[in-house]
């Protein structure tokens, strides 16, 4: 027997407590704490102490808080309910700054050195809160008030009444800033996953381990044991804890056994995915150097045991919210694990034996036993004379109906079956009202449970194939049976992977009863009897709910919000189907479950995240001559996955369109470089590559000889333009095909359909070239003469001997293997030339060193642009999955005579329709004015409108070339109409300009240039 | 009752005992002048503009499970307007108005929210084609406004402006979109269509169409025949399932969206805002929980619920548009099945079979569409014309090439 | 490429000025992961011509030694040899671009051979913590019952497109990314081995060809 | 989800991409008509249970696959490389 010493009040503020002294609920001795390593920790800025092992919870309570939080509507105070992660009351801001955690769960917190936690929802203070007002306007705010209020006037919603139900409502405060920490994650593959390292699972993992099977032992808390932690057991002649401790070296010890504590196994995903949580550092004040905050677990695995154990259920009477009220397994668990008495004078409101294990747990431990009552009729005599022996007045066929206190439990109100009303003094009362077996993660794959009558709870249905619940969690509440379901299901996981198992036998248990009566509430309880605790449903509400027709289990919780708080009603749902229920004259069987979600419970969604986030949140791609553009001082531009040179400013220009302007004037008039390394490049071989090309390209390429390329078109299955690209003739047989940019990927898999799944009997080899090759558009009027600098002699690339269109293999710099391809998108001279990328920072410095006697400019994406849109090629803004090829101007180069992807579909009515907007150039009727994509086109003088609407600007640009703005756009009727005005309609931005509609092409119409 | 704070507060000191259910529990009568399939937010509003609007209130509404259980309560609550092509602006800007003046019209404060909705854009493609977009918006007299991103630091300053991957450029903002309390739609429709004499059947399902010489003629259903001289589908996520019933092949795939829903935490964000470079939307209930999502799965699913990789790619939008969402805490996500269309449009029409009539194909927007598509839905099953609103939204429209795909997608439901 | 080449151009190697040489991460002890920079490597995809898979795998073997790889699996001998990447395709390995002469020609009318030097960045991973970090990144199984020395896997590391193949069980393993990904590859790298210590090598130069 | 592709092994649905429904055949060539395109495009029995469809394994080895999977459960029961599929469904119309 332990020797107590209790103090009365929690350590005054700001005073340093001597830990333990200050520690008035700690018993001397006991529990599972190191007393050895004191911590100081602070509450709402009250100095207290407690021990390493400690929860937030049980330092609380060791120091004689039990007032912890407001609830979320009546803001009634709260304290703490539970030892475990169920716990829907204590929920506290933990730290503080960029890493404060709202909605903390003090029971799950780690006590350590300098823990700062904050009481949440609450002004001024905890004590004297403002808005617990409310709970006088309690009558008026039941489920669902809110639907049938503020609703006049309708515009006092988003002014008055939202605001003021937001501000009231949430619970904590989010941090604000960017966490500071970081998440990683790992996968991870096992042959057995394990979750729940109680006596059930630890059996299990015991027996999985020896047969040889990889297993993975998750654990939400800290210290492996479970309930063998809580309540005073035997297994095998020793106690519960040492058998778990055992237990735990043996698997340790094991080469294949991975176990994580601290690990909270979160979600049931298909085909053997499991999400777990590890709580790497957020036990410390800060995680260690070089180590994350969490590390979210992706475990795979072939066999899943869910061993994770039971939740204790509350009465529910009027009162039942009040700080001290507690569930019995969790007064137990405070008193044999962490030395903490959570009162002096306890009382126990018990439904089953169960409950009654509490009485001798609190002897024991010092504390006094005012009461047991027991809302059964009959009560087996041996439980009976314990309690008495102990002092305790035992009160059977009788209910707890109302408590008193101010902000904490001082009274409670008995009636007994005579009908007669007492009060007995009591500062803690024990709930003990059966077990629900954690089911959530069983029913994450839809898998609804099943009423089981005998223990008057639902248990797991029928699982997915390598899926077993054991122990508490399948619904066996012995420990004799926790070990041996545990055991066996541990073997045979490992048989059906494939180990040689047997199963163990099953150590022998001390003697325990668990004979139960559930009460779903009590009959005649004054006062609001709570139900879901956080979020203020009361009994009243579910039968309001049921009066209103809100029956089925889904309406209820929609209706009254029961089960949606934080806790996801761990503790209510059955309590709130057990009431209706008795509403309805059911069995609880018929009223059903709602359907658990994933996560178990609440996941940082930093942890998702992991690493990508900020920079990392997708991957960049550099092109080759990246580290050139940096030192030039490159502006750069995300293109999708790259980025990619924009532009490039000279240190006097300030103004990026005079920087553009100059790359563009440079081009026409000297050489320009540029680096179109983006584009998607697929290499196509074999006897059939020529039949490929042909069936997924729109226009004919069976006349193209070797040693040219052509513009291609390739069209959806619908009929629209998918890209567009270049097929480039290397050989007979051999192809390589240019995607765009955005659509390189995209081009690749269709390729890869149409070869492997439409045609497969196609003989032909394709492979993605584009990481291999960097690729240089080299453009202006000098563009051969820079080539003829970096291109090795013996090549002859005159105009002659390389003409337009034209593409060969060639050496740069001396014997560097490279491909030449004659092709424009400029509309001047120009080359793409492809080199080895690893040459491709080389060849682009020899290129500027080569061109610098021709006046070379480097120029980047933006005048890439402008001048496509001076030659009016359509591009991502033409070619944005709405146009088909008639649409942008490319009805003409259509094959007549082949089938295409996309062939029949182009020809649907609305698709050949003339009244289309089709693809045309536009320019300012005041060449001063600027044009702005995005603008959509109106006759002058109509109203604007939907009717009136006759297409959209789709690209603009300032053509140094023109001296003005110029746009391409889609119009209807719009090659009939060259030389006709409209107006350019962008009222999201003020713009209002008429605009003059003309031919795309606005440099170098007869393509002059090109071909020199 | 007619729902006011006064009634509240009487009922408040009568301990709230004279509430009466919100809408009858009734049980189908032998024949119907139309029954609607689906006791969702659509039909529940059909079955409501049916009786208000063209007085037909000789209607049911037949429910296999009971009011509101399938995707009106399962979204994320965003209601907009914000459409870019011809087809779909007038019918989304008819279903704003009637949000806007739901409330009084049915007596039930279903929370209607306009908070805005801001859709961000990250490079000056994306914005012309939000300009695109909002001048749509606005030639048909719709709010829009084309914010820069200091526009856009003005309401969300805690996003990440100076470290992103894709740093954020402006948005395109409605002003008038928001969100609305999803469940109370259907309870408040429910209630209203009951109020005016609907059937409301809950835990029946249709099992079969039955058709006479081309025609149809009712419905074979878990609590036996029932008379309708009209039919009407409104079954978003199991469409093609009563369509095969009437042998009716439909450019429809059903796919799986999951939603989030974090802790509740005091307000944080009073808009509804959109990544522009990555799938996540969010905006925060009135209870304080952060209501986001992203992209569909992205395969064919009846199951409610989805995979790791898209909740991962969710979470990772999230924390690069926002990396203050570090420390909170996912809550729950779960999944609801959408009628996922081959252009990303719904269909509102008559079908081949005389007196069998069609709503669906509303991919991920089917909640924003509710009022309008019930209004305009009960005029095509009133008049058997459509209404001019949703008069793109033929069935034939794929065979005629009349798409309205307002992401470009093409034929692949899942990428819309 | 042909001997004897006098080029002016000189390689930038897709690691430079991205992955630094030396100790990084958690200091004090030994490193727990090695990273080795793989340079100048000859790559090139071997895919067969429909229905020659078996002439193939026979002049494969007549002219190079080789044997072509099972599914999942590889096929070397020191720095050379064939590794698996897809039904009836591999990558053909090389110690240095310069042995990669002879290969087309060798294989007309059996394979499409395409070369692949500079596709790749490639670094080697090994040391004792080498499978708990690339296990935060590869979705697969390494553990020895599962993933060998002689077998490879095309994946996925953070979202971005990896080849893994297991060269010894110490363990060491070979990691291929795309070249225009090696910046943020080493982003996930740099941040995933930081709890085990990690150094960073450049491979040995590759001796010259005897004779 | 994960995916056994047959090549590469199990993998996580990640890897892959979905296309949909692999019943439908393309009408090939100059004959084929509008109409049996118009269906081939856009309608689908979009079943409640059992499903043939394509993935294309793109962070793998870019095989495309028939996978039968269980539109109500996720359950898959085969995975067949795609080429294999095409080619017996050829021999068969040969036959």
């Amino acid at each position: 027997m332990t020797t107590i010493t209790l103090r009365d009040t929690a350590s005054p503020s700001g005073a340093r407590p001597a830990t333990a002294a200050g520690q008035g609920f700690r018993t001397a001795t006991g529990g599972m704490i190191d007393r050895r390593r004191p911590l100081d920790f602070t509450f709402d800025g009250h100095r207290y102490g407690g021990f390493q092992g400690d929860t937030l919870a049980s330092a609380l309570l060791a120091n004689g808080v039990r007032l912890v939080g407001r609830s979320f509507k009546y803001h009634r105070p709260r304290g703490i309910l539970t030892a475990g992660s169920e716990e829907p009351n204590a929920l506290v801001e933990l730290r503080s700054g960029a890493r404060r955690e709202p909605n903390t769960r003090a029971t799950v917190a780690e006590l350590y050195e300098g823990l700062e936690a904050s009481s949440q929802n609450r002004w001024p203070s905890l004590k004297y809160d403002v808005l617990s007002v409310n709970a006088l306007a309690a009558p008026v705010f039941a489920a669902g008030f809110y639907y049938k209020t503020f609703m006049w006037p309708s515009a006092l919603w988003e002014k008055l009444y939202e605001p003021l139900i937001r501000r009231a409502a949430g619970l904590g405060r989010a941090a604000h800033a960017p966490d500071p920490d970081t998440y990683d994650k790992a996968f991870a593959f096992c042959d057995v996953l394990v979750i729940g390292a109680g006596p059930a699972g630890l059996a299990a993992a015991l027996a999985a381990g020896r047969a040889g099977a990889r297993v993975i032992l998750v654990d939400e808390d800290h210290r492996t044991g479970g309930r063998l932690l809580a309540d005073r057991r035997e297994i095998a002649g020793r106690s519960g804890a040492d058998w778990a401790a055992d237990a735990l070296a043996e698997l340790a010890s094991m080469p294949e056994v991975r176990i994580l504590p601290r690990t909270t196994l979160f979600g049931v995903y298909d085909h053997g995915a499991y999400g777990a949580i590890e709580r790497v550092g957020d036990h410390l004040a800060l995680p260690p150097a070089h180590a994350p905050r969490q590390r979210m677990w992706r475990i795979t695995a072939k066999q899943a045991i869910l061993a994770a154990g039971a939740i204790e259920r509350p009465h529910v009477f009027g009162g039942n919210d009040r700080p001290g009220v507690m569930l019995a397994g969790a007064v137990r668990t405070y008193l044999n694990r962490y030395g903490v008495l959570p009162g002096r004078t306890v009382a126990i409101f018990t439904s089953g034996d169960d409950g009654w294990r509490t009485v001798t747990d609190v002897s024991a431990a010092g504390g006094q036993v005012a009461a047991v009552i027991d809302s059964r009729s009959s009560i087996p005599a041996d439980l009976r004379r314990a309690a008495e022996a102990v002092g305790a007045r035992v009160i059977c066929d009788g209910y707890v109906t109302g408590t008193k206190g101010h902000l904490g439990l001082e009274a409670i109100e008995v009636v007994d079956t005579y009908g007669s009303r007492q009060t007995i003094a009591c500062d803690c009362l024990a709930m003990a009202n059966g077990w629900n077996p954690i089911v959530h993660l069983d029913s994450h794959l839809s898998r609804r449970p099943v009423w089981d009558e005998t223990i008057h709870a639902f248990v797991p249905g029928a699982l997915p194939s390598g899926m077993v619940a054991v122990g508490a969690a399948g619904g066996a509440f012995t420990l004799a049976s926790c070990l041996e379901t545990g055991g066996r299901a541990g073997a045979e996981a490992a048989s059906a992977c494939g180990f040689a198992s047997a199963v163990p036998e099953t150590p022998r248990t001390d003697p325990e009863s668990l004979a139960h009566t559930p009460l779903w509430r009590v009959p005649v309880s004054k006062g609001k009897a709570f139900v879901d605790f956080q979020n203020d449903v009361a009994a009243s509400d579910v039968e309001l709910a049921h009066r209103e027709g809100f029956r089925a289990v889904e309406l209820l919780k929609r209706y009254t919000t029961l089960g949606m708080a934080t806790d996801q009603g761990k503790t209510s749902n059955l309590a709130g189907l057990g009431i209706m229920a008795e509403l309805t004259g059911q069995p609880v069987a018929s009223v059903g479950t709602t359907m658990f979600r994933p996560p178990f419970t609440p996941v940082a969604i930093g942890a998702f995240a992991g690493h990508h986030r900020g920079k990392d949140f997708r991957a960049t791609r550099h092109v080759p001559s990246h580290a050139w553009c940096e030192e030039q001082g490159a502006v750069f531009v995300e293109t999708g996955l790259w980025l990619r040179p924009a532009y490039f400013p000279k240190t006097d220009e300030t103004d990026w369109l005079k920087t553009v302007n100059r790359e563009v004037n440079t081009v026409r008039a000297h050489v320009g470089v540029c680096d179109v390394t983006t584009l998607g490049k697929i290499d196509i071989q074999g006897r059939d590559a020529l039949a490929i090309i042909e069936r997924v390209c729109a226009n004919p390429f069976g006349t193209l000889p070797v040693g040219k390329a052509r513009y291609a078109v390739l069209l959806r299955e619908d009929g629209f333009v998918l890209d567009d690209g270049t097929v480039a003739r290397l050989g007979e047989s051999h192809f390589v095909m240019t995607a765009s940019t955005a659509n390189a990927a995209k081009v690749m898999q269709h390729l890869e359909f149409c070869h492997q799944w439409l045609w497969p009997e196609l003989d032909v080899q394709m492979v993605s070239v584009s990481e291999q090759w960097a690729q240089y558009a080299v453009a202006g009027p000098r563009a051969r003469d820079t080539l003829l600098g970096i291109v090795d002699p013996g090549f002859d690339i005159s105009n002659e001997a390389f003409p337009f269109l034209a593409c060969a293999d060639v050496t740069v710099g001396g014997g560097i293997p490279a491909r030449l391809f004659r092709i424009s998108f400029s509309g001047e001279l120009a080359y793409e030339l492809a080199v080895p990328a690893a040459y491709g920072d080389a060849a682009w410095r020899a290129i500027m060193a080569a061109g610098s006697a021709h006046g070379i400019t480097a120029y980047g994406s933006e005048a890439l642009s402008v001048m496509r849109i001076e030659k009016g090629h359509a591009a991502g803004a033409e070619i944005n999955g709405q146009t088909t090829a008639r649409d942008i101007g490319l009805g003409g180069m259509l094959a007549k005579k082949k089938d295409y992807i996309g062939r029949l579909m182009k020809e649907r009515p609305a698709l050949v329709d003339p009244d289309r907007p089709i693809l045309v150039g536009f320019r300012p009727v005041d060449r001063s004015q600027r044009l702005r994509a995005g603008a959509r086109f109106l006759a002058i003088g109509a109203a604007p409108s939907l009717a009136a609407d006759e297409g959209t600007m789709t690209s603009v640009a300032y053509s140094p070339s023109l001296g003005h703005w110029i746009g391409l756009g889609l119009i209807r009727r719009g090659q009939e109409r060259h030389g006709t005005r409209v107006r350019a309609y962008d009222p999201v931005r003020d713009g209002d300009i008429e605009v003059e509609i003309c031919s795309p092409v606005f440099v170098d119409p007869k393509e002059e240039k090109l071909r020199v | 009752m007619r729902y006011s704070l006064l009634s509240v507060m009487g009922q408040a000191l009568r301990g709230q005992r004279d509430w009466k259910p919100q809408w009858r529990d009734a049980t189908p009568k032998a024949e119907y002048d139309a029954v609607i399939v689906g006791g969702g937010g659509h039909g529940l509003a059909t079955a409501y503009y049916l009786a208000k609007e063209h007085g037909i209130t000789n209607v049911a509404v037949l429910e296999k499970s009971h009011v509101g259980s399938g995707n009106v309560g399962r979204n994320t609550t965003i209601v907009r307007s914000n459409y870019g092509l011809a087809g779909n602006i007038p019918f989304y800007e008819r279903s704003m108005k009637l949000w806007e003046g739901l409330e009084q019209d049915i007596n039930y404060n279903a929370m209607v929210s306009q908070r805005g909705v801001l859709n961000l854009y990250h490079s000056d493609a994306q914005r012309d084609a939000y300009a695109r977009r909002g001048n749509a918006m606005r030639m048909a007299g719709i709010d829009a406004e084309l914010l820069d991103r200091e526009g856009v630091r003005g309401m969300v300053p805690f996003i990440d402006f100076d470290n992103a991957r894709f740093p954020v450029k402006g948005g395109l903002l409605q002003r008038r979109g928001g969100t609305v309390r999803h469940d109370a739609v259907a309870w408040g429709y429910a209630r209203a269509a009951s109020d005016r004499g609907v059937d409301i059947v809950q835990n029946c399902a249709v099992t079969g169409i039955r058709r006479e010489n081309g025609r149809v003629v009712g419905v074979e259903t878990s609590r036996g025949f029932i008379r309708a001289k009209k039919v009407a589908l409104s079954v978003a996520g199991s469409t093609s399932l009563l369509a095969s019933m009437a042998d009716l092949r439909l450019p429809i795939e059903s796919h799986v969206l999951q939603a989030f829903v974090s802790e509740g935490v005091k307000p944080l964000i009073d808009t509804v805002m959109t990544f522009g470079a990555g799938h996540f939307y969010v905006s925060q209930s009135d209870k304080g929980g952060l209501v986001f999502g992203g992209d569909i799965d992205g395969y064919n699913s009846y199951a409610q619920r989805g995979n790791l990789a898209t909740i991962e790619d969710v979470m990772e939008g999230g924390m690069a548009l926002w990396p203050g969402l570090g420390r909170l805490r996912l809550l729950r996500h779960w999944g609801g099945i959408m009628d996922m269309s081959m252009d990303g449009s719904p269909i509102i029409d008559r079908t081949p079979i005389d007196g069998l009539y069609l709503n669906a194909g509303w991919c991920y927007g089917g909640f924003k569409a509710t009022p309008a598509a019930g209004f305009c839905f009960a005029h095509l099953i009133a008049r058997d014309t459509s209404h001019e609103d949703a008069a793109a939204y033929r069935l034939d429209r794929f065979a005629t090439g009349h798409l309205i795909d307002e992401k470009g997608m093409g034929a692949q439901p899942n990428l819309h | 490429m042909s001997d004897g080449i006098e080029t002016t151009l000189r390689p930038r190697s897709a690691w430079a000025g991205i992955a630094p040489v030396g100790r990084h991460g958690r200091p004090g002890g030994e490193p727990g992961l090695t990273l080795t920079l793989r340079e100048e490597i000859g790559l090139a995809t071997l895919i067969a011509v429909k229905g020659r898979t078996d002439a193939l795998r026979q002049v494969l073997h007549e002219r190079f030694g080789w044997s072509l790889p099972d599914t999942g699996t590889t096929s070397l001998t020191g720095e050379r040899g064939l590794v698996w990447c897809g039904p009836d395709q591999w990558l053909a390995l090389f110690e240095t671009r310069r042995e990669m002469a002879g290969l087309v020609q060798a294989l007309q009318g059996l394979a499409a051979v395409t070369d692949q030097s500079d596709a790749r960045a490639i670094v080697r991973v090994s040391g004792p913590d080498a499978r708990a970090f690339l296990a935060k990144g590869l979705a697969i199984d390494l553990h020895p019952r599962a993933f060998q020395p002689g077998q490879v896997a095309v994946t996925a590391l953070a979202h971005m497109g990896a080849q893994v193949w297991q060269r010894d069980a110490s363990p060491a393993y070979d990691l291929a990314v795309a070249r225009s990904f090696a910046g943020s590859v080493w982003s996930w790298l740099s941040h995933a081995a930081d709890e085990f210590g990690y150094d960073v090598r450049n491979a040995e130069p590759v001796a010259q060809p005897r004779g | 989800m994960r995916i056994r592709c047959p090549h590469c092994g199990t993998r996580d649905n990640g890897e892959f991409s979905y296309l949909g429904d692999a019943a439908p055949a393309r009408p090939d060539g100059m004959e084929a008509q509008p109409a049996a395109m118009h269906d081939y495009v856009y309608l689908r029995d979009n079943p409640a249970g059992p499903h043939r469809e394509l993935w294309y394994h793109g962070a793998g080895c870019r095989s495309w696959l028939v996978v039968d999977r269980d539109t109500r459960t996720h359950e898959i029961t085969g995975v067949s490389s795609a080429r294999d599929v095409a080619l017996s469904r050829r021999t068969g119309e040969v036959a």
